[in-house]
């Protein structure tokens, strides 16, 4: 199946190609478990475009990164093709709907998907340094670290943003390869079960959780850089001396204010892709202080982020009638 | 930096509960303070020259006050270290009275808490940037909203300033409500024979452009260069033709369109003129009622009009006028009694409005200024005023007095005596409101002249018996229940915000309150100015108010508009937003959230879009700063330095 | 501080007998708590609680157990390199007089205590020598780095396996390379078999167990000539400080090995040679310290001028300024010694799966084509 | 509130120290609150002494992040007041704001900071009576949750919680 979707990718790459100014996909990497990101211009290359579930990245963020930011496209610019998965649309709707590139730019490549592997699961069963290869064959995952080939339920070894995941097929499309995947989640409880599980705990136990993860936290910026919806990049304030509202140190309190910047910074435009907490080579699952405002924003405000590319996201706009908010 | 610091004793007032010289020696003791003292009063003569001789002798570049509210003297303060050549806005202060010294009687913690507060204005300080302001011209026209007597007050009086005005009405004739009224309180002087020669004047001044039967369709730009778009709604008649003759008034055959003018007392034919007196004297085609229009075959209009002025191809049209300041005066509108049962609910037909009963008194009226009622048109002998309706109530969301309602009853009842010397007049009221000149003397000359009966309590219930209606309420200063049988009732319905209010007021970028009054900048000291520079208000767009107070408004904000225009640049504020374009990422976010659109889109060479802020629109509110994720944009004297500044020392 | 600054810090080869102890695996902690009682004692850890969670070298607790099962995520390198440290503190003192003249006090206080890491591997010991070369060989001595570093020993593994990024041998190094270590640790089936390779580190075993015995002295040693046979890695670094000279001004060089560069500090942070650093003066009233934090060259900032101007603007010079430095300008400058340690790291942590090894292989591949 | 009840100042049993160390940081527009605050000043309504107030032109100027940072670095408590929604000097600014910190205000103690902490609310310059009342239950409230311990970790309090996430 995965097969036939990819060579249905190569096709309508191939077709659409002359069209483009480029196509960004994904490509295997020397890691079996993870792809690497591809920009494709010429017809020869089309092979290393693949799919399925290794294709973790959210490539939406490659459309507003500089230095594409600091240079606006010329009138002429042909478009760029991009594939998305579920996750991957909103974001690209999150960014037209700002402004940062208009629907016409793009050609999307939408890609229905049923789940990313988080490597991370898969090292807490299989070691890593050997694995030769990795396969999906039907609903496992098939490990091969030259011994007896190892078989994992791909549901087992999903990322966390997967398992509570709403928006399968893609939000905004051109064209979509293989067939529609079915949501996991239908509901706000089940879509914010993680966030409802920290609730539930005592604060000074939330506290002394994220004293604990943040601790680890070498101020990388991966999780900034990786976002796509972080469009400041370079101008991050979390690096500029004027304004300046962090030292170099690297105590707990800098780290606390770093992701709030972060995290404050995208109340009611993240769409939950998960690449901050993907990336993030401490582990430090800073996608879930993201999910938290999100559930806010739905509960209080009734908005979800990167659905409709007319909305306004909710902080950057008022209600003088919502006393009880 | 080299900071000076002042504590102020203000006599015992602030030296009375905080140990002023244990301030001023623990600023000696921070970074950057070179001098520090305290003084008897600082804002005195002595006091400032204080500062002055200091800023010479210790080479200040900046100074702390720690002594009142800034709010009271952070202007003096700031021309004092000015006179000494430093930039006004090289200068804090520290509230150490009104938020120390008045507040608390432990003189401990009173010192610690003023040590901090100057610690923090240091803190602020080192950030501080010199500003200056800039200048720019100013377009001398004015925009009046709304032609009603504020209005037009306010525009008779620019015009004969010499000032190019151009008013916008939106119904087809200027005059607004008291073009509908009968006489005046409480002089009973004709309303038409005082207000009528100031519209003719209006229509007559080559430096008033009116446009009637037009609204605003949007407003851009900022004080001294407003661009405005108005739309002329579509009239059907070509009014440049249109002599107002009247002849197509008289043929037209749908005769029974909505009288508006006379408040729906009779009936009016779908080409009208409103009254003989309208100005601007032209007809307008009801297209509600117009049989051409609605697709039945007719044109009689167009056949009978000597000068060929009909034209039902006629579309809106939008014209832009450029101006320099901005007088709102859209009036008010009269709160729809219908809400209350007691009272018939608006379907007993002689339970009338005050306005209504204002169109049956003037001559120029439905019934001609024959008191009749509107059933039957029999002349009515008992009639009853019932006062406060949609007014001092909050059940129906009106809890604000309309101000005039007390004094337009007294004055109904007196008229109603003279037209009908056999009647007699009942008015219901919760309390009589009469603090103008003479007003007073009004209601008692009702009351013991004309015999009108006050009645002190409210109306139960009003129901028909017969042809007449039931009356029934408490005289609450007698305690007893009381029932008249009346012919004719009239209401004094309350005053409410114009109908669409709110939007005009999101176009003008002005606050409004949640009745929807304009809100004024400060309601005793800025009661015509609104908070946004150059839009002004007048009449009772702010809220209730009578004549005299809207034509003393109406002047009141035209003098405002000429002070402004006897200057040909403005200043503007320099504590403005202001741009880093190095860290602008052009998300636009800033533009999206300005309440006053000053913030727009500038195009570098090749291309590049970075947020520009008009210094002389923006009013320093500092959304923008607070929106910006790369803050890019710094408010200029609150940026996020000085603020951090602030925090800083506290977390220290 | 003037003592030894201007040579590398002498590792002396002791000519003794060589001295081997034995630790039974389920005396490793017993061990190690006798151990950190003669000397700051680091290990290699779980930085989080499962077992797959990211590892770092922390100062040892008793009953914190080592992670020597495989590489740690971090580096060893802020043992030496804090990844913030005070290099000063300053004061402002004013005249009590209230005269507007200040005196400023300095205190550059500092002290490097004798401290062991145990279970370093050679690829992270091998990175020293980069290091060594800029902080402590001169002509700019480091006296912060140089204290800690020769009051810093190391105790090696012998790397048993590694895994499909790993590429120590491809730049000098090998999985049994003990250049720079002090002990050699070698993991046999039931417990640990610890050498030591210098007079200093001797002493430090004494009492602390007993030789291994023959059978376990064998194996050790056929793991080390395992460990020494294998080859790691097949990157050929031979000419590429010159290769990469030849493709720096080929921009579509670089648009096509790191267009997925997300410009984020991963590779750098973990690298353990990477050493950009940044100094800052935080203060605060009268009070203030210079502090000397990581840095990284993929940082906008890292290069931005103060005139605005940015030498490096986009991921592409950065990218391609951290391959030449380690690949080019160290080489160049250094007699050949590469800057970089073949740990992987980067490419294991790299969140878009950018692989240095195909960016330094591809430098000499048809040099004119591209 | 009457000068003569017991229950109008800070608790009977609170050390002098921490009386002393209670910081409350206020964020007050200039044209509603600080003219209350002033108002309150000027009618001798007396209140506790531990609240700093930073002058801003509009709540609509808070970014909420101003917030975070005086709790995260030790506040005790952060008090933010502007004009009464519909009544912004700047027409809209505090309808900004109070979607922000309402949603700040959720948040906050996900990240295991104390939302109590935080208040924001609506006083008027002619409000003297209403700011004595809000600052004096704010301080009150403060009291009792004590010294802000901020976010810092204890020495030795390194990595006890695991993560049950995955």
């Amino acid at each position: 199946m995965l097969e036939n979707d990819r060579n249905q990718l190569h096709k309508l790459v191939e077709e659409a190609l002359p069209e483009l100014d480029m196509m960004i996909g994904w490509a295997e990497s020397c890691d079996p478990l993870q792809t690497t990101p591809v920009f494709i211009r010429d017809a020869k290359s089309i092979s290393k475009l693949t799919l399925g579930p290794f294709c973790s990245q959210n490539l939406a963020g490659y459309l507003v990164k500089p230095p594409a930011l600091d240079a606006p496209p010329k009138p002429d610019a042909k478009p760029i093709g991009i594939c998305v998965k579920g996750c991957d649309s909103r974001s690209l709707v999150a960014l037209i709907q700002e402004k940062f590139i208009t629907r016409d730019r793009v050609r999307i490549f939408g890609i229905p998907c049923r789940g990313t592997v988080d490597f991370r699961k898969v090292a807490q069963r299989v070691p890593l340094a050997n694995v030769k290869s990795a396969t999906m064959e039907g609903d496992s995952l098939v490990i091969d670290d030259s011994g007896t080939p190892l078989r994992l339920d791909l549901e087992e070894v999903l990322a966390r943003k997967c398992l509570g995941c709403r928006y399968p097929n893609p939000v905004i499309q051109d064209v979509v390869i293989g067939q529609e995947a079915k949501p996991r989640s239908s509901s706000l409880a089940a879509t914010y079960r993680d966030v409802a599980a920290m609730d539930a705990k005592p604060l000074e136990e939330r506290l002394a959780f994220w004293q604990s993860e943040l601790d680890r936290c070498i101020r990388c910026y991966a999780c900034r850089n990786a976002c796509p919806l972080c469009v400041c990049q370079d101008r991050c304030i979390v690096e500029t001396r004027e304004p300046r509202w962090l030292t170099q140190r690297v105590g707990i309190p800098e780290k606390f204010l770093f992701h709030f910047i972060h995290a404050m910074h995208l109340a009611g435009r993240c769409t939950g892709c998960g690449e901050c907490e993907r990336v993030c080579p401490m582990d430090i699952p800073v996608t879930l202080i993201k999910e938290k405002l999100n559930k806010i924003m739905e509960e209080m405000l009734g908005y979800s982020a990167g659905l409709d590319p007319e909305a306004v996201p909710p902080l950057l706009t008022f209600n003088p009638g919502e006393t009880e908010i | 930096m080299r900071i000076g610091v002042f504590v102020c004793n203000c006599g015992t007032n602030i030296a009375g509960t905080v140990d002023t010289a244990k301030v001023a020696s623990e600023a000696l003791a921070f970074a950057d303070v070179v001098y520090a003292t305290n003084y008897m009063y600082t804002c005195s003569e002595p006091g400032q020259q204080e500062i002055q001789r200091a800023i010479g002798e210790y080479g200040l570049q900046g100074v702390v006050v720690a002594a009142c509210s800034p709010r009271m003297h952070e202007p003096t303060f700031r021309r004092a270290v000015e006179k000494a050549g430093l930039n006004k806005y090289m200068f804090e202060m520290a509230n150490i009275r009104e938020h120390v010294s008045w507040i608390g009687n432990d003189r401990e913690a009173n010192t610690r808490k003023a040590v901090d507060l100057v610690r923090m204005a240091v803190g602020k300080l080192r950030f501080n940037q010199p500003l200056f302001s800039s200048k720019m011209p100013v377009n001398k026209r004015l925009l009046v909203i709304g032609g009603g007597v504020a209005g037009i007050q306010a525009a008779l009086d620019c015009a004969d300033g010499g000032v190019d005005v151009v008013m916008v009405e939106r119904k087809q004739y200027i005059g607004g409500k008291m073009a509908q009224l009968d006489k005046t309180f409480p002089t009973i002087d004709c309303s038409s024979c005082i207000l009528g020669p100031k519209m003719v004047d209006v229509s007559q001044k080559e430096n008033i452009t009116l446009y009637a039967a037009s609204e605003i369709e949007s407003i851009s730009g900022y004080i001294g260069n407003f661009t405005v778009e108005i739309r002329k709604k579509t009239t059907y008649v070509n009014w440049d033709a249109c002599t107002g003759c009247g002849a197509c008034m008289e043929k037209c055959p749908a005769k029974k369109a909505e009288d508006y003018f006379n408040e729906g007392l009779g009936t009016a034919r779908a080409i009208n003129i409103p009254f003989p007196q309208a100005i601007p004297k032209k007809a307008v085609i009801d297209a509600q009622f117009c049989r051409q229009l609605n697709g039945k075959k007719c044109g009689v209009c167009a056949k009978i009009c000597p000068v060929k002025a009909i034209d039902f191809e006629m579309k809106d049209t939008i014209v832009t006028e450029k101006v320099g300041a901005i007088i709102a005066a859209t009036g008010y509108d009269l709160f729809d009694h219908s809400v209350y049962g007691e009272y018939g609910a608006g379907r007993l037909p002689d339970v009338i409005t005050g306005i209504q009963y204002e169109r049956i008194l003037s001559a120029s009226g439905p019934y001609g200024g024959h008191i009749r009622r509107p059933s039957d048109g029999k002349e009515p002998t008992e009639i009853v005023f019932i006062s406060c309706v949609g007014s001092r109530d909050q059940s129906v969301g009106r809890p604000y007095c309309s101000g005039v309602c007390c004094m337009y009853i007294a004055k109904q009842a007196i008229l109603t005596r003279d037209h009908l010397p056999e009647s007699n007049s009942y008015v219901f009221y919760m309390d009589i409101r009469a603090p103008g000149k003479n007003y007073d003397e009004f209601v008692r000359r009702a009351q013991e002249e004309y015999g009108v009966q006050y009645i002190r309590g409210r109306v139960g219930k009003i129901y028909q018996r017969g042809d007449r209606m039931v009356v029934q309420g408490a005289d609450t200063l007698l305690g007893v229940q009381v029932e008249v049988e009346a012919d004719l009732v009239v209401l004094a319905t309350g005053v409410e915000s114009s109908s669409g209010a709110g939007e005009l007021a999101e176009k003008l970028r002005i606050s409004y309150d949640q009745y929807g009054f304009y809100m004024e900048s400060h309601p005793k000291l800025r009661p015509v100015e609104t908070n946004t520079a150059g839009v002004y208000l007048a009449g009772a767009c702010q809220g209730p108010k009578d004549i005299p107070s809207s034509v003393a408004q109406g002047s009141a904000a035209a003098s405002k508009v000429q002070s402004l225009f006897a200057h040909d640049m403005i200043e503007t504020n320099p504590q403005v937003a202001l741009v880093n374009e190095r860290n602008c990422i052009a998300c636009g976010k800033c533009i999206q959230v300005c309440p006053f659109g000053a913030i727009q889109w500038k195009e570098l060479r090749g291309g590049i879009k970075k947020a520009e802020v008009l210094p002389s629109v923006c009013q320093g509110c500092g959304v923008c700063n607070a929106t910006c994720p790369p803050k890019a944009v710094q408010l200029q004297h609150a940026t996020d330095n000085q603020i951090l500044a602030e925090v800083n020392e506290l977390c220290a | 501080m003037k003592s030894g600054v201007n040579k590398r810090p002498e590792l002396k080869r002791g000519n003794l007998m060589a001295v081997k102890i034995f630790i039974a695996a389920d005396r490793l902690d017993s061990v190690l708590e006798k151990l950190a009682t003669k000397i700051d004692l680091w290990i290699p850890a779980l930085l989080k609680g499962d077992k797959s969670g990211p590892t770092g070298f922390v100062p040892y607790e008793v009953g914190k157990a080592p992670a020597f099962d495989r590489q740690t995520t971090l580096p060893l390198k802020k043992v030496l390199l804090p990844q913030e440290e005070t290099l000063l503190r300053f004061e402002y003192k004013k005249d009590p007089e209230g005269a507007p003249k200040t005196t400023i006090a300095l205190d550059d206080h500092r002290e490097a205590r004798p401290t062991l890491v145990f279970g370093a591997r050679s690829c992270d010991v091998r990175a020293l020598t980069t290091l060594d070369r800029v902080f402590a060989n001169g002509p700019y001595v480091d006296p912060y780095y140089v204290e800690r570093r020769k009051n810093t020993f190391f105790a090696t593994l012998v790397c048993k396996e590694n895994d499909v990024k790993c590429f120590c041998s491809s730049v000098g190094g090998g999985p049994a390379d003990m250049e720079g270590s002090h002990l050699k640790i070698v993991q046999v089936d039931d417990g640990y078999v610890v050498e030591a390779l210098t007079a200093e580190a001797q002493s430090l075993l004494d009492g602390l167990g007993d030789a291994p015995d023959a059978a376990r002295d064998a194996k050790a040693a056929e793991m080390v000539k395992e460990a020494s046979g294998r080859r790691v890695g097949d990157v050929d670094t031979q000419g590429c400080a010159e290769a990469f000279r030849n493709r720096f001004p080929q921009t579509d060089y670089w648009v096509q090995m790191v267009s997925q560069c997300l410009s984020c500090g991963v590779c750098t942070y973990v690298c353990p040679t990477c050493y950009c650093f940044s100094i800052t003066d935080e203060v605060e009233n009268l009070k203030g310290e210079r502090l000397r934090s990581w840095d990284s060259c993929m940082f906008y900032h890292y290069t931005l001028e103060a005139s605005g101007h940015n030498p490096r603007p986009t991921k592409l010079e950065r990218y391609r300024n951290r391959v030449g430095h380690k690949f080019s300008y160290i080489p160049e400058k250094y007699e050949g010694l590469l800057g970089c340690c073949g740990c992987g790291r980067c490419i294991r942590s790299c969140p878009v799966s950018i692989d240095i090894r195909q960016v330094v292989g591809h430098l000499k591949e048809n040099t004119n084509e591209q | 509130m009457t000068d003569s009840s017991p229950r109008s100042s800070a608790p009977a049993d609170e050390t002098a120290a921490t009386k002393q160390g209670i910081k409350i940081v206020g964020f007050l527009c200039n044209w509603c609150s600080y003219g209350g605050a002033d108002t309150a000043g000027v009618c001798r309504f007396k209140q506790p002494t531990d609240l700093r107030v930073v002058r801003i032109p509009c709540t609509g100027r808070m970014d909420p992040l101003f917030i975070a940072k005086s709790l995260i670095y030790g506040v005790d408590g952060v008090l933010v007041s502007g004009c009464h929604p519909r009544d912004c000097h700047y027409a809209v600014g505090n309808f900004y704001a109070r979607r922000r910190m309402e949603a700040f205000k959720a948040f906050l103690p996900f990240m295991g900071i104390d939302t109590q902490r935080f208040k924001y609310t609506w006083v008027s310059a002619s409000e003297g009576q209403q700011w004595q009342k809000v600052v004096t239950e704010f301080s009150e409230q403060i009291h009792r949750l004590g010294p802000n311990p901020g976010v810092r970790l204890r020495s030795g309090d390194n990595s006890k919680v695991s993560s049950g996430l995955r």
